[in-house]
């Protein structure tokens, strides 16, 4: 996969912290938790936390401990509803993904299934499972075992059934033999691979024994694990820790240096994360912190934060089916107006700006494209060109909706106002809690004319950059909140769903990029890097493209005596 | 008998009240315009799956039956789900309850314990410095915001000094103690783990005085002046003219019917403690049922915002009804008088 | 006669008000002899009641620039506050006016009367004793016994229960026995009973002057009584005092001031008492004068219908209008009934004599307007 | 004291030859009970009988004194027949007007009528108005004439209560007692009503002052005849103001009658008791009382009206039959009646009495 | 009539004015008496005229606007800038002047709506008694069990934060305390003769009770109101704190603290000083209310 686009400057940074190579792909899990809880170290009302409820038990007793500090709670235990960072982070440990991420080429690759194939014109995806993977109780893993995990998926609809809601019915899922399992989807279905990496397989016995009134085991599995993952749940403290042990028995098998028990406490207070790192009392952090706070404990002794690049985008979607937005020459003015280089040094304090909607490192994002720079006379022309005047436009009122309570989120509202204050445009900053957002989102009238997005992908493919934004069937959603696209672009994206063939698929997607930039539906600002905090002791962690699949415990191992301080 | 009546009148008048709050917070919490449910599901969320939930929710439902499922759920132990913890909100409040109720509770028993020994010599002092310091400091006390107060002891005590934890209940690393009571200082002792005790008190400290200080300075300006006007009272002066040491007068006979006009205002202020407990929980990762509110209204949690006003409602309620109950203890006029 | 239990000298008390210093009691003298009943007699706002606490030193925010108060010869003025407290209830007691507000209303009377016991005389709490006394079964006994006894001898029927009731749970003239029976705990020598029973209704309030009468008789404890109703005072006392703007502007055996009252006060007051065989007199016009700026003269004067201009210069002192009988007024004439008035006496202000007397045919007394005391004179 | 021009006139002195047979007030068997409620959910459960049918009359130009002690039920009496509280039962009659079968809107234009006069003066007068506004207060209540007539009329009432006009500026709180109450009475009159209450208007004042009040109103009934009811538990008061008189006991009257005659000769123990107490200052007055009379006990607890009679539990004279039935008024003279079986012939114990 | 004392000219006007002045006299002459209270109107009037001349006095006028000075983040209190400047480099002091504007505002309108509710529920309730009594106290009561930071938060959480819904939303919260207050006056003011004098002249209750028991309940209610218009600053900050209020750039001092609050190991000047003007500002109205609650002579719980 090409790896032109990664600056050398970061590659190094990158190897040096330890992740062995970068490449293409990968998504990370839901934008709305990102937004809403990720970035809340910067603020601590936005999530939970108990800070030290969960240390006690199992957590210091002698082994081999990993500590991890969430900065949310861990809302369910279920893989099949899991959609935030926590959640995954709970999922990826306790459970196997049917497909994984490659950390080297960042690419879906075997797991749990060993080989796949497509029948009928990649209608149908067919799995050859591993044979020597065992669940917890030491029951093999079979393919019923896969079948019934994504039936229940599909029927308990939460988490990602989503991916594949529309076009697989649990009908049309079968177990051909013990090993085998065939999906038949309703039409071609290119990013199907890449979708799986966030499907979790759940020992099916011992979930159907604990079903209660058709709920699929939900219930039982809030507070047990049943899964073939490295680690086994040994307690759950709502809201305040998860508690986990290894499982011998594990088909990859364990080192010397590995952890034999690892348990996450929830602190949202970010100078109190701080302190425990400083302490030498945690081993990693999340990595939705203030951008100060990771500057002070790079500043540590016993730390190091690495920064790399990571799948995301950061920009406004412009609603371009509302005036005076629905005017070219308003966004475009608007696009010019921005000031990027304050927007990338100042406020996120590193990263580079974005050059159109897929993120600058995913395998697909269109080389060809430049990044936006600030340039007020541009930004002046173009509004004269514009349908609407100065007047007008402060008549209407320009509002620009942020998430409510981040600093980073409100420094990003201030910029643009200073920005637009130059053209003489009043801009409205307008912060709205998470649900608000999303609840305006759904329609054009209600979407505001800017807002801020972090996007961060679902899954190793550009198609959550492109064709949930710009395809006419993904609107509605805060994804999709410039309300653009064309016929051309419609058509463009719908062909690279259905090619099986990857290489021509991210053609594909690069063709619609070009085709989206030209009509100016967002600003685009930036791809922020990737920083989190962790022990100088803890080594083999490895970026892995998406969300929580870095946070993966059975790779990593202690290195010295116990954690340093 | 008739003290008994008049604790059961009191008790019976509290249930209109806890009705009209839950239908009053049940009615905002509805009209609150974010959408729980896509916020449940995550942005991928599809139409069929946003309706299931909806239905599974009976959010489809009209306002009134929601509320009558939601109160028959109430009864029986379900306030429903939390969107944010996706954890019945029974439960998350039961869990943090206690840290709340520790912090609250310390922080009155200190203020008002405090109070009254600097309410009377402010009291028994009218006009001259003790009085006027008294004043003085009372004003500063709830001038300041609660929370701000907690920040500044935190860049004090904390940051600079470093003689105090920061945030939290217990320090790293220590175990919480076996749980009886769930109020840490309690069952520290309780299992007689005095390092516990120790930590959890240290953590308790800087919260304790961020509440409290405006608490203390009310509670102490009202007993200074229901001192003043104790002091005006024929039967302190008869006791005077008896020959009664002024100690004995001052504390037996003037400060106990002071303090049982002040009692009202305590149970008001209660109130107000525990609204600004909200805050001050905030500042200090305080993982207690008022931070659980806070996030759950910017989360728009509707589930936990009506059963945290429930149950600060019923907190409420209940200290005035404890106010009461002391009232009539302290004041036989009160439980002796018919009607 | 023995020395008398309580003589009050030239007693000046002063308050500091906003308007500027209060001259609330200015220059009283009167005495009480042992086992005699004295009257203050006066209407409201008249310096009665901050007499009554000068005496028993319960006045922290006045100053006495001027006076002696005597008991048992003894300047208590002068003794330590101390001093003071410890002769409070024991040498001497008080009865309060108000039966409803002067027992705290949050104890039951037995406790309260026995702290009475426990802490009479007393400075301070001491912390022995209150170990001691509740260590201590016998003494609390003892307290208990004698309580109940001292209600007993109030005439109340259940002392037991009493004992243990809260105020709330008696009627007036109930708690107006306990009032009673706490003042007498320790058998005072002087007892102060502060207008008794006014607060009562008629026959209870008869009742209870009878029995106070009764039980001072029996111990031959001096009392000073203070009321506004000189109906009440001719029926109690021995002796009255009437008081007007912090002055006692008469002074007389009960019996010879209703038979020759002569102050135009004490006629104006006895002419407004309504009575059964006479009408109701005409009242007195005006109004006490502001304590803060009081006239130079005489303090009446300005309500008087018999003042002339030299009234308002003259100050009136006390002078002797017949045995044992003081009068502070221009109209008579007479030596001063206080030595310290002798150079004002010199000055020999005259502004004639009383127009009752004018005609009249017995000096310093006889007819007294409107009727009031004629008949009762002339039984004297 | 000051020559006004209502000193007695011989023509509103003869006025005072009351007519019985045409009464200015007639209240019969009224009565007024508050009910009681008892439990946790306040249940009713009973009622204090605070005025228990009570009849009587009073005829132009005259002062009817109504005596008792606290809980008697006097003010309660005189509140009712003006419905500052709704009298339970009962016919009040002022002026051939049927008082309780009032409606709202006519009961506030007839109050131009009936005025009273309340006992303590600091209450009855807000602190918050000038003496101008709360004596004007009737007067535009009543749409007496614009503001000039009212200003006029305010300096007239208060030159009648003697009162310096500028006091028309002061506020309540810069009066004494005596003033204070003299604006009520002016407030009271100021529409010449027919028929004025007197609670106990002097109670809360000194003696010299009272006698002042007492001498205004006395002048204000002769100058327009007005008719009025004195309700007051000083008897010696009552004997200089009152033309009949009317002693209450829990609720009930125990004798009516003729000042003179009720003071010359009461009737019922409980008279006797009330009369014997009256402290005195002169030998005559001393004569002039029965001895004293010590009552048992104090006045029952309303809540607890002895059965039959209700002054059985204190009276001396108590007999088997008293708590049996309720005594009923025995006529004792020309204008005197009584409620004691003592009276009665068909009790011997009543031959005790004289 | 008599024709004693008649005065020839009485003149009305002057003589209505001189008791007037005498009146405010002696109330300003007690009020003064606390220096406390003097102290307090200095610093009131400080404020006001802060906020009526921050445009003109504000070193930074701008900085209270649209705008971002990333060239001079976080700098510590200086000559330049006396309070230092924030994270996007604003002048701290100017944000503070300009604050103090919506912090009288919010507190002026809030309490306006509250006093106007409360007090004529209060009236009706007290004076009418009976079931709209208990109707009214009911409802009353069933808002005093909510502390009035959570039902403000819960209520500007469902009407989205603004400044207009913050103080609808206090105001919303802040009422029931004067129905609670005025009700409780009103009873013993009811008890009073004058009323039953008022009722004895055939007056109607709107006459009782705005002419007769309303000029009663002014005192405690301007006690009351003086020392909630700091009470409400409060409130109001704590809301701001939180994110629910007046949105940005809006200088409100409860945001200013909320933002230094994240920085308070490094940058502890972002959160002092708008703290402190707080403070200053709700000390302000506590001194004034305490003079007035002696010069009154009214309590107010």
């Amino acid at each position: 996969m090409p790896t032109g686009n990664i600056e050398r400057r970061k590659l190094l940074k990158l190897i040096g912290s330890g992740a062995t190579s970068v490449a293409l792909a990968g998504c990370q899990g839901t934008q709305q938790t990102e937004t809403t809880d990720g970035s809340s170290g910067s603020d601590s009302t936005a999530t939970e936390q108990t800070s030290d409820d969960g240390s006690g038990g199992s957590g210091g007793s002698g082994g081999n401990d990993f500590h991890f500090i969430a900065g949310q709670v861990f809302g369910t235990l279920d893989p099949a509803e899991q959609v935030d960072y926590t959640q995954g982070l709970a999922a990826q440990n306790l459970y196997d993904e049917l497909i994984t991420v490659d950390a080297e080429t960042l690419q879906p690759t075997a797991h749990i299934a060993e080989s796949w194939d497509t029948e009928d014109e990649g209608q149908t995806w067919v799995f050859t499972l591993r044979d020597d993977v065992t669940f917890s109780d030491g029951t093999p893993l079979t393919a019923d075992d896969v079948a019934y995990s994504l039936t229940r998926m599909l029927e308990l609809q939460r988490g990602y059934s989503s991916f594949w809601l529309d076009y697989l019915d649990p009908s049309n899922i079968t177990v051909r033999d013990e090993r085998t399992v065939a999906f038949e989807f309703n039409q071609a279905y290119g990013p199907a691979l890449a979708t799986f990496v966030q499907f979790y397989i759940v020992n099916s016995a011992v979930v159907q024994e604990n079903e209660q009134d058709g709920d699929y085991g939900n219930a039982y599995l809030q507070n047990n694990s049943a899964g073939s993952g490295a680690y086994v749940l040994d307690n759950w403290e709502q809201g305040n820790s998860i508690e986990a042990s290894a499982y011998e028995d594990y088909w990859k098998g364990w080192s010397e240096d590995s952890f034999d028990t690892f348990r996450s406490t929830v602190i949202t207070e970010e100078s109190t994360i701080k302190t425990t790192m400083q302490q030498g009392e945690g081993d990693m952090t999340d990595q939705y912190m203030g951008t100060q706070a990771y500057a002070e404990m790079d500043s540590y002794s016993n730390v190091r934060v690495p920064e790399v690049p990571q799948l995301q985008l950061f920009h406004f979607p412009l609603n371009c089916q509302k005036a005076p937005t629905d005017d070219i020459n308003v966004r475009k003015a608007i696009a010019y107006a921005f000031d990027y280089d304050s927007a990338v040094n100042d406020i996120i304090g590193g990263g580079g700006v974005a050059a159109g909607p897929v993120p600058r490192e995913m395998a697909g994002h269109n080389g060809d494209l430049v990044p936006m720079e600030q340039d007020l006379d541009k930004a002046k022309e173009f509004l004269d060109k514009a349908d609407y005047s100065v007047e007008e436009i402060n008549e209407i009122g320009l509002e620009h909706v942020v998430v409510a309570g981040t600093e980073l989120q409100r420094q990003m509202g201030l910029l643009n106002q200073a920005g637009l204050n130059e053209l003489g445009i009043d801009l409205e900053i307008n912060p709205l809690q998470w649900a608000r957002l999303t609840d305006r989102a759904t329609s054009a009238e209600s979407t505001a004319h800017m807002t801020n997005i972090f996007h961060t992908a679902k899954m190793p493919s550009p198609d959550s950059h492109t064709y949930l934004m710009y395809h006419p069937s993904s609107f509605g959603s805060y994804i999709s909140q410039s309300w653009y696209s064309t016929d051309e672009i419609a058509a463009t994206l719908e062909e690279a769903r259905k090619s099986t063939d990857l290489q021509s698929r991210l053609e594909k997607y690069e063709e619609a990029q070009a085709l989206i930039v030209e009509g100016m539906p967002s600003v685009y600002i930036a791809n922020p890097p990737y920083r989190i905090g962790i022990n100088e002791n803890v080594e083999g962690w490895q970026y892995r493209g998406v969300m929580s699949f870095d946070w993966d415990v059975h790779s990593m191992t202690r290195s010295g005596e116990g954690r340093a301080k | 008998m008739s003290y008994v009546d008049y604790l059961v009148r009191r008790a019976i008048h509290s249930v209109p009240v806890i009705f009209g709050l839950s239908v009053l917070i049940f009615l905002i919490s509805r009209v609150i315009p974010g959408d729980p449910v896509r916020l449940a599901l995550g942005p991928e969320a599809t139409d069929q799956q946003v309706a299931a939930l909806r239905a599974e929710m009976g959010l489809d439902q009209p306002l009134p039956m929601q509320y009558v499922d939601w109160l028959v759920g109430v009864v029986q132990g379900d306030w429903g789900m939390s969107l944010r913890t996706n954890n019945n909100v029974f439960s998350d409040i039961v869990a943090r309850l206690p840290a709340t109720l520790e912090l609250t509770v310390v922080t009155l028993f200190c203020a008002v314990l405090l109070a009254i020994p600097f309410g009377v010599v402010a009291g028994t002092n009218k006009d001259r410095w003790q009085d006027h310091l008294s004043r003085i400091t009372a004003l500063f006390g709830v001038s300041m915001p609660r929370f701000w107060v907690a920040i500044v002891l935190q860049i004090v005590f904390v940051v600079s000094l470093g003689l105090l934890p920061l945030s939290g209940r217990l320090s790293d690393g220590v175990a919480p103690p076996p749980a009886v009571t769930r109020l840490y200082l309690v069952d520290s002792l309780i299992a007689g783990q005095f390092g516990t005790f120790v930590d959890a008190a240290t953590h308790l400290l800087l919260p304790t005085v961020a509440l409290g200080l405006a608490t203390l300075a009310q509670v102490m300006r009202l007993i200074r002046s229901d001192m003043i006007d104790e002091q005006r009272k024929d039967y302190v002066l008869a006791a005077r003219a008896y020959g009664l040491p002024n100690t004995l007068i001052e504390y037996k006979y003037m400060l106990q019917n002071a303090f049982t006009s002040s009692l009202t205002v305590v149970g008001l202020a209660f109130g107000f403690l525990l609204g600004n407990a909200f805050l001050v929980e905030i500042v200090f990762a305080w993982p207690g049922m008022a931070r659980y509110g806070v996030q759950a209204i910017l989360y728009q949690d509707f589930n936990a915002i009506v059963g945290v006003t429930i149950v600060v409602g019923i907190g409420f309620v209940t200290a005035n009804f404890v106010v009461d109950l002391l009232y009539g203890y302290l004041d036989p006029r009160v439980r002796l008088e018919e009607g | 006669m023995a020395d008398p239990i309580l003589e009050v000298k030239n007693l000046h008390v002063h308050f500091e008000t906003h308007d500027g210093t209060a001259e609330v009691i200015n220059g009283i003298d009167f005495t009480i002899e042992r086992g005699e009943t004295a009257a203050l007699v006066g209407e409201t706002g008249c310096g009665k009641s901050v007499t009554v606490k000068s005496i028993m030193g319960l006045l922290p925010s006045a100053t006495i620039p001027e006076g002696e108060i005597r008991y048992k010869g003894e300047d208590v003025l002068s003794l330590s506050d101390a001093e003071r407290h410890s002769r409070r209830g024991k040498e001497m007691s008080m009865i309060m006016q108000d039966p409803m507000t002067s027992l705290n209303p949050v104890l039951t009377v037995g406790e309260q009367m026995m702290d009475v016991l426990k802490w009479q005389g007393r400075p301070r709490l001491s912390l022995s004793k209150l170990v001691r006394d509740a260590l201590s079964t016998g003494s609390k006994a003892e307290y208990r016994r004698r309580a109940i006894e001292m209600l007993g001898e109030v005439e109340i029927s259940a002392p037991e229960r009493v004992f243990e009731s809260y105020p709330v749970e008696l009627s007036g003239g109930m708690r107006q026995r306990v009032l009673i029976a706490i003042a007498l705990l320790s058998e005072p020598d002087l007892l102060i009973a502060d207008e008794p029973g006014t607060a009562l209704d008629v026959t209870t309030e008869a009742k209870v002057l009878d029995l106070l009468d009764e039980l001072v008789e029996e111990r031959d404890t001096s009392v000073l009584y203070i009321t506004h109703d000189l109906g009440v005072a001719r029926e109690v006392s021995d002796r009255i005092n009437v008081m007007y703007a912090g002055e006692i502007v008469e002074q007389a055996p009960t019996a010879d001031l209703f038979a020759n009252p002569q102050h135009p006060y004490t006629r104006g007051l006895l002419e407004s008492i309504p009575t059964l065989s006479t009408g109701i007199g005409d009242g007195i016009e005006g109004h006490l004068p502001d304590y803060t700026d009081p006239p130079a003269g005489c303090r009446f004067a300005d309500r008087c219908p018999h003042a002339e201009p030299a009234c308002y210069d003259a100050y009136p002192y006390p002078r002797q209008t017949g045995p044992d009988h003081a009068t502070a007024c221009h109209l008579f004439s007479g030596t001063p009934a206080r030595e310290r008035h002798e150079s004002l006496a010199a000055e020999r202000v005259d502004i004639g004599t009383a127009p009752w007397l004018a005609g009249g045919d017995v000096a310093g007394g006889g007819d007294a307007p409107g009727d009031v005391s004629a008949d009762g004179g002339t039984d004297q | 004291m000051n020559d006004s021009a209502y000193t007695t006139d011989s023509t509103a002195a003869a006025q005072r030859d009351r007519d019985l047979d045409d009464p200015m007030v007639t209240v019969e068997n009224l009565k007024k009970h508050f009910p009681l409620f008892e439990g946790i959910l306040q249940k009713k459960a009973g009622e204090v009988r605070a005025v228990d049918g009570v009849s009587f009359s009073i005829a132009e130009g005259e002062t009817f004194g109504l005596v008792g002690e606290s809980g008697s039920g006097k003010t309660t009496t005189g509140r009712s027949m003006l419905r500052l509280t709704e009298p339970t039962s009962g016919r009040v009659e002022i002026d051939g007007q049927n008082v309780v079968d009032l409606s709202d809107g006519e009961l506030k234009r007839f109050r131009r009528n009936m005025q009273i006069v309340h006992q303590d003066p600091s209450s009855s007068l807000n602190p918050r108005h000038r003496v101008k506004s709360i004596i004007e207060a009737p007067l535009k209540i009543h749409d007496y004439g614009d503001s000039e007539a009212r200003l006029e009329r305010v300096e007239e009432l208060l030159d009648m209560v003697d009162l310096p006009r500028e006091f028309m500026y002061r506020y309540p709180g810069q009066l004494s007692g005596g003033q204070k109450q003299r604006v009520g009475i002016a407030r009271a009159v100021a529409l010449n009503p027919k028929f004025v209450v007197l609670d106990e208007p002097t109670s809360a004042l000194d003696v010299s002052v009272q006698a002042r009040i007492i001498n205004i109103l006395e002048e204000i009934q002769e100058e327009f005849g007005i008719t009025y009811l004195f309700i007051t538990h000083d008897l010696s008061l009552l004997k200089n103001v009152a033309d009949r008189i009317g002693v209450m006991y829990l609720g009930r009257l125990v004798e009516v009658g003729d000042v003179d005659s009720v003071f010359g000769s009461p009737q019922h123990p409980y008279s006797r008791a009330l009369l014997s107490a009256i402290s005195t200052i002169s030998e005559e007055d001393e004569l002039a009382k029965p001895d004293r009379i010590t009552l048992d006990g104090e006045v029952p607890d309303p809540r607890e009206k002895p059965s039959g009679c209700a002054f059985r539990s204190r009276c001396a004279h108590e007999f088997d039959a008293c708590a049996v039935e309720e005594p009923d008024l025995y006529e004792r003279g020309p204008d005197q009646v009584s409620r004691c079986f003592l009276h009665d012939d068909r009790f011997e114990e009543g031959a005790e009495w004289e | 009539m008599s024709t004693k004392t008649t005065i020839p000219f009485f003149d009305t006007e002057s003589a209505a004015r001189k008791e007037r002045i005498r009146q405010l006299k002696r109330g300003f002459r007690t009020f003064a008496g606390n220096k406390l209270s003097l102290v307090g109107l200095a610093m009131i009037l400080t404020l006001v005229a802060a906020a009526l001349l921050a445009p003109y006095i504000a070193p930074f006028p701008e900085h209270a606007g649209a705008g971002v000075y990333f060239d001079q983040a976080s700098e510590p209190p200086s000559a330049t800038h006396l309070m230092g400047t924030d994270t996007t480099g604003r002048d701290i002091f100017s944000r503070v002047l300009f604050g103090a504007r919506l912090s009288l505002l919010m507190s002026g309108v809030v309490l306006s709506i509250a006093i106007s509710i409360g007090v004529t529920l209060g009236l009706i309730a007290g004076y009418l008694g009976g079931t709209t009594n208990t109707v009214i106290m009911r409802v009353t009561d069933i808002f005093l069990a909510i502390p009035p930071t959570l039902l403000a938060m819960a209520v500007v959480a469902a009407t989205g934060a603004s400044l207009f819904n913050v103080m609808v939303a206090i105001a919303f919260s802040w009422w029931s305390w004067y129905a609670r207050l005025v009700q409780g006056e009103v009873l013993s003011i009811k008890e009073d003769e004058f009323i039953e004098s008022s009722r004895a002249l055939g007056s109607g209750w709107m006459r009782t009770t705005f002419r007769e028991i309303l000029p009663n309940v002014v005192s405690p209610i301007t006690v009351k109101a003086t020392l909630d218009m700091g009470f409400v600053i409060l409130v109001g900050a704590g809301l701001s704190f939180l994110g629910l209020g007046a949105q940005p750039p809006t200088p409100t001092w409860g945001a200013m603290i909320a933002q230094g609050r994240n920085y308070v190991t490094s940058f502890w000047w972002i959160a002092v000083f708008p703290g402190l003007a707080i403070s200053f500002a709700v000390l302000g109205f506590n001194f004034i209310g305490d003079g007035l609650r002696d010069v009154l002579d009214v309590e107010v719980d």
